[in-house]
């Protein structure tokens, strides 16, 4: 018999969709229960367009290749010591901020696209998800052995795990996958896949991952693009449920906008952090937040709602106070952790005149009149032995969890702090925006359970009211893995290995 | 600056995480071990989950069975994602070699009819079974998010079996010329065939198990033993002495996959046995039912595909793997 | 717009009610345009504590790290309680003058509201 | 029209890859970034098969283009013989 070639569309349907069935003997939606409930029609599953063709076999292939450069590269680098290449051990901060905010997180979405991978009534969309299920495993993996040569020379990798289920800022990251995993199907991957997946985490990988090859940590560089390699198939499968959903029935639009616009603003306050990390934590800089806002969302994001519109999708309406934010967060970011640095993993600084000025030239509307006095007055303090650490707790909000530092930027009133409120059962709540706000009065059911971090110290559920009690809750003691970089024991360690004294 | 560096000032402060430090002390510590035991998040959970509030998202209460430590039921093969997907490369390198040998030489010409419709009758429905195999696994994983050892090998399964589909939907695009033809009949056969119905009706049974160890010992142990004997001994055995040689190495992927991942399936079941009484009971009380459940469904298959004693033979086999594992008798 | 979850009585717990904070009322307090404090900090508060015992010993452990602090003029601070102006009486407990769990106490120090 | 972009990791396969899109898509702009080269062009961008073989002189699938792949904007279209990015309906 002649074989007729057969191209890798038909072969890719024969070899997933076609697997599947309808069933006889049990009720399907005992085996799929979870479809109906968000309000979601399908009226379809064959419509489902694969978004990549990837067999097992191929996959494995393919992903046994990365893992064997990526490992091999790790091996390298531990044998070479090759942390002490990095710029400065200033920059190893971030990394600590990566490992212990975004590992975990990354083990949370492979857990939801397990869930999903398992739940979908069609099959293309259900090997989908299990491909990214088992691809964000692999994130994880290789990031926790990517920092584990950094942790055997430096403080505050140490206690991740411990750290992302208790510490105060960990809990925004975390209510943010927890968010999402609480969520429908649907929604969870509306939320990972297309707002996280496709418009934001350029915003996280590429300039974390550029900032680690200006910095000389080829170890994070090449986990970081090893790890992006999956992720351009990620946000494929991201732009194509969207897709999915708005075609299959037009009920589904208003919803999906809802979703997106929760989601675009979820993800992009967790992205605060990596504004800070961009301005202020590496010392060999190569963008600033600013800009890569503008060219990652602003110029990539634009085509990609113009592309939408034909389905009645719109940019959610506060792109223009994230337009108008982008000019300070980075700046007000860095001060919260800065100025709680007692309580935070990872050391934080002053900037040098250096830096001061490069801030200046890429932050020329804001810079100087708003937040380099404040850090000159902390440079002041630090150098008079009074490093300042701020008493007490901050408010948070009740959806992001981030303490609510941000400013009335659209109004031209960028310090005064933003507040919005909402009562549900005779309780109030409390909100640092519009959107975090509207995220909440939509199902005030769901976040009235938020586990606020500020408000479990409170309520003695955090090893105690004092201070030495938290810290010891967080397993973050004082004076190793947080304070100043100044006088730390990574610096004095640095110093060493540097020869300098 | 360039001064030189002395070695011996640049001694790790510590030897690997405090969670792996407290488990197995501070010492230099393995990848498996880093990538797998104590991360997965367990406390001060934010949020109901919409479709199940009456767990937390992280909830060792999915199942009835209870551990002190689930970290104990490790994966002997010790796979994190690096050497699970390096591992299961070679295999389908291997495979790979396989297809094409077998396609290049036009082997699939030299097969009799009665090797051919037993093959498309009885082999290639096997797609959809191996199909359901993924999806419990995923099941499983999902379920499982409280131990990243139980998830991460729960995942590799799930998808090993969907590779397995894959490679049995080859089998028959490489013996219709890539028509698809065989795939359709197969499925004809899965939807209609008497032999079938009873396999397709617990495959759809175990798709609504909740309880995510129930699902785990009907679909990896109960259920794939019994099938495991039909097929890769006694129907390989058939196979072999009626001229359907040149097939077998088509599923030789499959049959070595297996080797590995029934250790692992033993060695979960065995411990989680040994923990309690409780757990054993139950664990127990499950295979009794799965196996009534499972006679039914297989009795007309394996009477169909391979004779009389072929189903009782396969039951001695269970039996053997169960005596193995402490829960013989 | 109701939640949409798999059973109509989905609901989660109110985690921050009044009552699992030990007898305390939540106060968020911020000095306004002062950003040297990033935030509106938390007070856990009793709530029958006069209005001069927050200004004499919660405000300055709250605020008191400020370089201006100790020239804030109390007799001229422009207070609001909830965003509406607020004239505090020393004397009286915190609730009795319209204190409620989770409210928001703001201040104002006209003249010191230098950038830092 | 939009642009649509595509960013590999800067390596000795890439460039090949590379130095195809270019033959390809001769109004695409190429930046060279730290450890990526990023590719942008209007409207859409395709990668062929072809090309790419016969830049590196010998067999290249499509699908390992995974391997080195950094990032992308676009809707993607592939297939056994080529890869495309794109924006507006297909």
């Amino acid at each position: 018999m002649q074989a007729k070639k057969l191209n890798v569309k038909d072969k890719y349907r024969l070899l997933t969709r076609d697997l599947d069935w309808e069933f006889s003997y049990e009720d399907r939606k005992e085996a799929f229960p979870y479809e109906e409930f968000e309000g979601i029609k399908i009226t379809d599953w064959d419509k489902w367009e694969d978004p990549f063709r990837l067999t097992m076999d191929a996959y494995w292939k393919y992903q046994a290749e990365k893992e064997k450069k990526l490992y091999a590269i790790y091996d390298a680098f531990a044998q070479n010591n090759g942390h002490l290449n990095v710029s400065d051990a200033r920059y190893v901060n971030a990394l600590k901020v990566f490992l212990t905010a975004v590992s975990p997180a990354e083990f949370a979405s492979s857990n939801g696209f397990a869930w999903a991978g398992r739940h979908y009534g069609g099959a293309g969309a259900r090997v989908a998800a299990q491909m990214q299920s088992i691809d964000e495993l692999r994130h994880y993996q290789t990031q926790i052995h990517a920092m584990s040569h950094y942790n055997k020379y430096f403080d505050g990798f140490e206690e991740f795990p411990h750290m992302h289920d208790r510490v105060w800022y960990m809990s925004v990251v975390k209510s943010f996958f927890d968010d999402c995993r609480s969520s429908g199907p649907f929604e969870y991957i509306v939320a990972v896949s297309f707002a996280f997946e496709y418009v934001l985490t350029n915003l996280l990988f590429v300039p974390f991952m550029s900032g680690a090859a200006y910095n000389g940590d080829m170890a994070t560089v090449t986990f970081g693009f090893s790890a992006q390699s999956d992720e351009a198939r990620h946000m494929t499968l991201g732009l194509e449920i969207i897709k999915f959903l708005l075609e299959q029935h037009e009920d589904n639009v208003p919803i999906v906008q809802e979703w997106i616009d929760k989601w675009l603003w979820r993800g992009y306050r967790i992205l605060a952090v990596v504004a800070m990390m961009m301005d202020y934590m590496l010392p060999q800089k190569f963008m600033s937040w600013k800009e890569a806002w503008e060219l990652y969302f602003e110029d990539a994001g634009g085509a990609l709602f113009k592309d939408l519109e034909r389905y009645g999708i719109k940019m959610p309406d506060f792109t223009e106070t994230i337009k108008n934010e982008k000019d300070h967060i980075s700046h007000q970011a860095w001060w919260v952790f800065y100025s709680h640095g007692h309580a935070a993993a990872f050391h934080t600084w002053t900037p040098t005149a250096e830096e001061l000025d490069w801030l200046s030239e890429k932050y020329p509307d804001t810079f100087d009149q708003y937040y380099r006095p404040r850090l000159e007055a902390a440079a002041e303090l630090e150098a008079k032995g009074e490093r300042f650490y701020t008493a007490g707790l901050p408010q948070l909000c009740q959806t992001c969890q981030i303490p609510m530092f941000f400013t009335n930027v659209d109004e031209g009133k960028p310090t005064e702090i933003v507040y919005r409120e909402s009562t549900y059962n005779d309780e109030r709540f409390h909100f640092c925006s519009n959107e975090c706000k509207h995220i909440f009065d939509r199902e005030p059911e769901k976040y009235v359970h938020a586990w606020l971090p500020v408000h479990q110290i409170f309520q003695g559920n955090c090893g105690g009211g004092g201070l030495d009690e938290v810290m010891e809750y967080y397993r973050m003691g004082l004076g190793e893995m947080n304070l100043d970089y100044k006088g730390s024991p990574d610096e004095k360690r640095w110093k060493k290995w540097k020869g300098v004294a | 600056m360039t001064l030189e560096i002395k070695t011996s000032n640049i001694k790790p402060i510590r030897n690997t995480y405090g969670h792996i430090a407290r488990r197995f002390g501070d010492k230099p510590a393995s990848r498996y071990q880093e990538a797998t035991y104590d991360n997965a998040a367990l406390v001060n959970f934010h949020y109901k989950p919409l479709w199940d509030p009456d767990h937390d998202l992280n909830d060792p209460r999915r199942t009835a069975i209870h551990m002190e430590d689930w970290y104990a039921l490790k994966d002997p093969r010790q796979f994190y994602y690096g050497t699970y997907v390096q591992n299961r490369a070679q295999m389908q390198e291997k495979a790979e070699g396989n297809f094409s040998f077998f396609e290049k030489r036009d082997l699939g010409a030299r097969l009799s009819e009665d090797v051919l419709s037993k093959c498309v009758r009885f082999l290639l429905p096997l797609r959809h079974v191996e199909q359901t195999a993924n999806l419990n696994n995923m099941h499983c994983s999902a379920s499982t998010n409280y131990c990243t050892a139980l998830a991460q090998a729960t995942k590799f399964e799930a998808m090993d079996r969907l590779g397995n589909a894959q490679y049995f939907s080859r089998v028959g695009l490489a013996l219709d010329g890539n028509s698809g033809s065989t795939l359709n009949e197969a499925k004809e056969f899965w939807m209609t065939d008497s032999a079938w119905q009873g396999v397709r009706a617990l495959c759809e049974k175990t798709l609504t198990v909740k309880d995510w160890y129930e699902t785990f010992l009907a679909q990896n142990l109960v259920f794939d033993s019994l099938l495991n004997d039909l097929y890769y001994r006694q129907m390989d055995a058939w196979l072999s002495v009626n001229g359907g040689q040149d097939l077998l190495i088509l599923l030789d992927f499959m049959s070595s996959r297996l080797t590995d991942s029934q250790r692992w399936v033993d060695s979960v079941v065995k411990l989680t046995a040994a923990e309690s009484d409780g757990n054993k009971e139950l664990v127990q009380s499950w295979i009794s039912a799965w196996r009534i459940s499972a006679q039914q469904a297989l009795e007309p298959l394996a009477s169909a595909m391979l004779g009389e004693e072929a189903l009782a033979d396969a039951f001695s086999a269970l039996e053997t793997r169960l005596g193995k594992i402490g829960l013989g008798g | 717009m109701p939640v949409k979850a798999i059973r109509p009585d989905y609901h989660g717990e109110h985690r921050d009610a009044r009552a699992n904070f030990g007898g305390a009322i939540l106060v968020y307090i911020d000095w306004d345009f002062h950003r040297w404090f990033c935030t509106p900090k938390t007070f856990p508060l009793p709530p029958d504590m006069p209005f001069g015992a927050l200004i004499e010993a919660v405000i300055p452990e709250g605020f008191g790290q400020h370089p201006q602090f100790s020239e804030i003029d109390w007799g001229s601070v422009e207070w609001t309680l909830d965003h509406e102006p607020f004239t505090p009486d020393m004397g009286r407990g915190i609730e009795e003058q319209g204190f409620g769990h989770k409210c928001i106490l703001r201040f104002s120090t006209p003249g010191l509201t230098e950038n830092i | 029209m939009a642009r649509v972009q595509i960013a590999f990791q800067d390596n000795d396969e890439s460039r090949y890859i590379v130095s195809a899109i270019e033959e390809d898509n001769p109004d695409s702009t190429i930046h060279y970034e730290p450890a990526l080269i990023r590719i942008e062009n209007e409207g859409s961008l395709q990668i062929n098969k072809a090309t790419v073989e016969a830049h590196m002189g010998r067999e290249w699938d499509v699908q390992s283009i995974h391997v080195n792949l950094v990032t992308l904007t676009g809707n993607i279209d592939e297939d056994d013989d080529y890869f495309k990015l794109a924006w507006g309906g297909q």
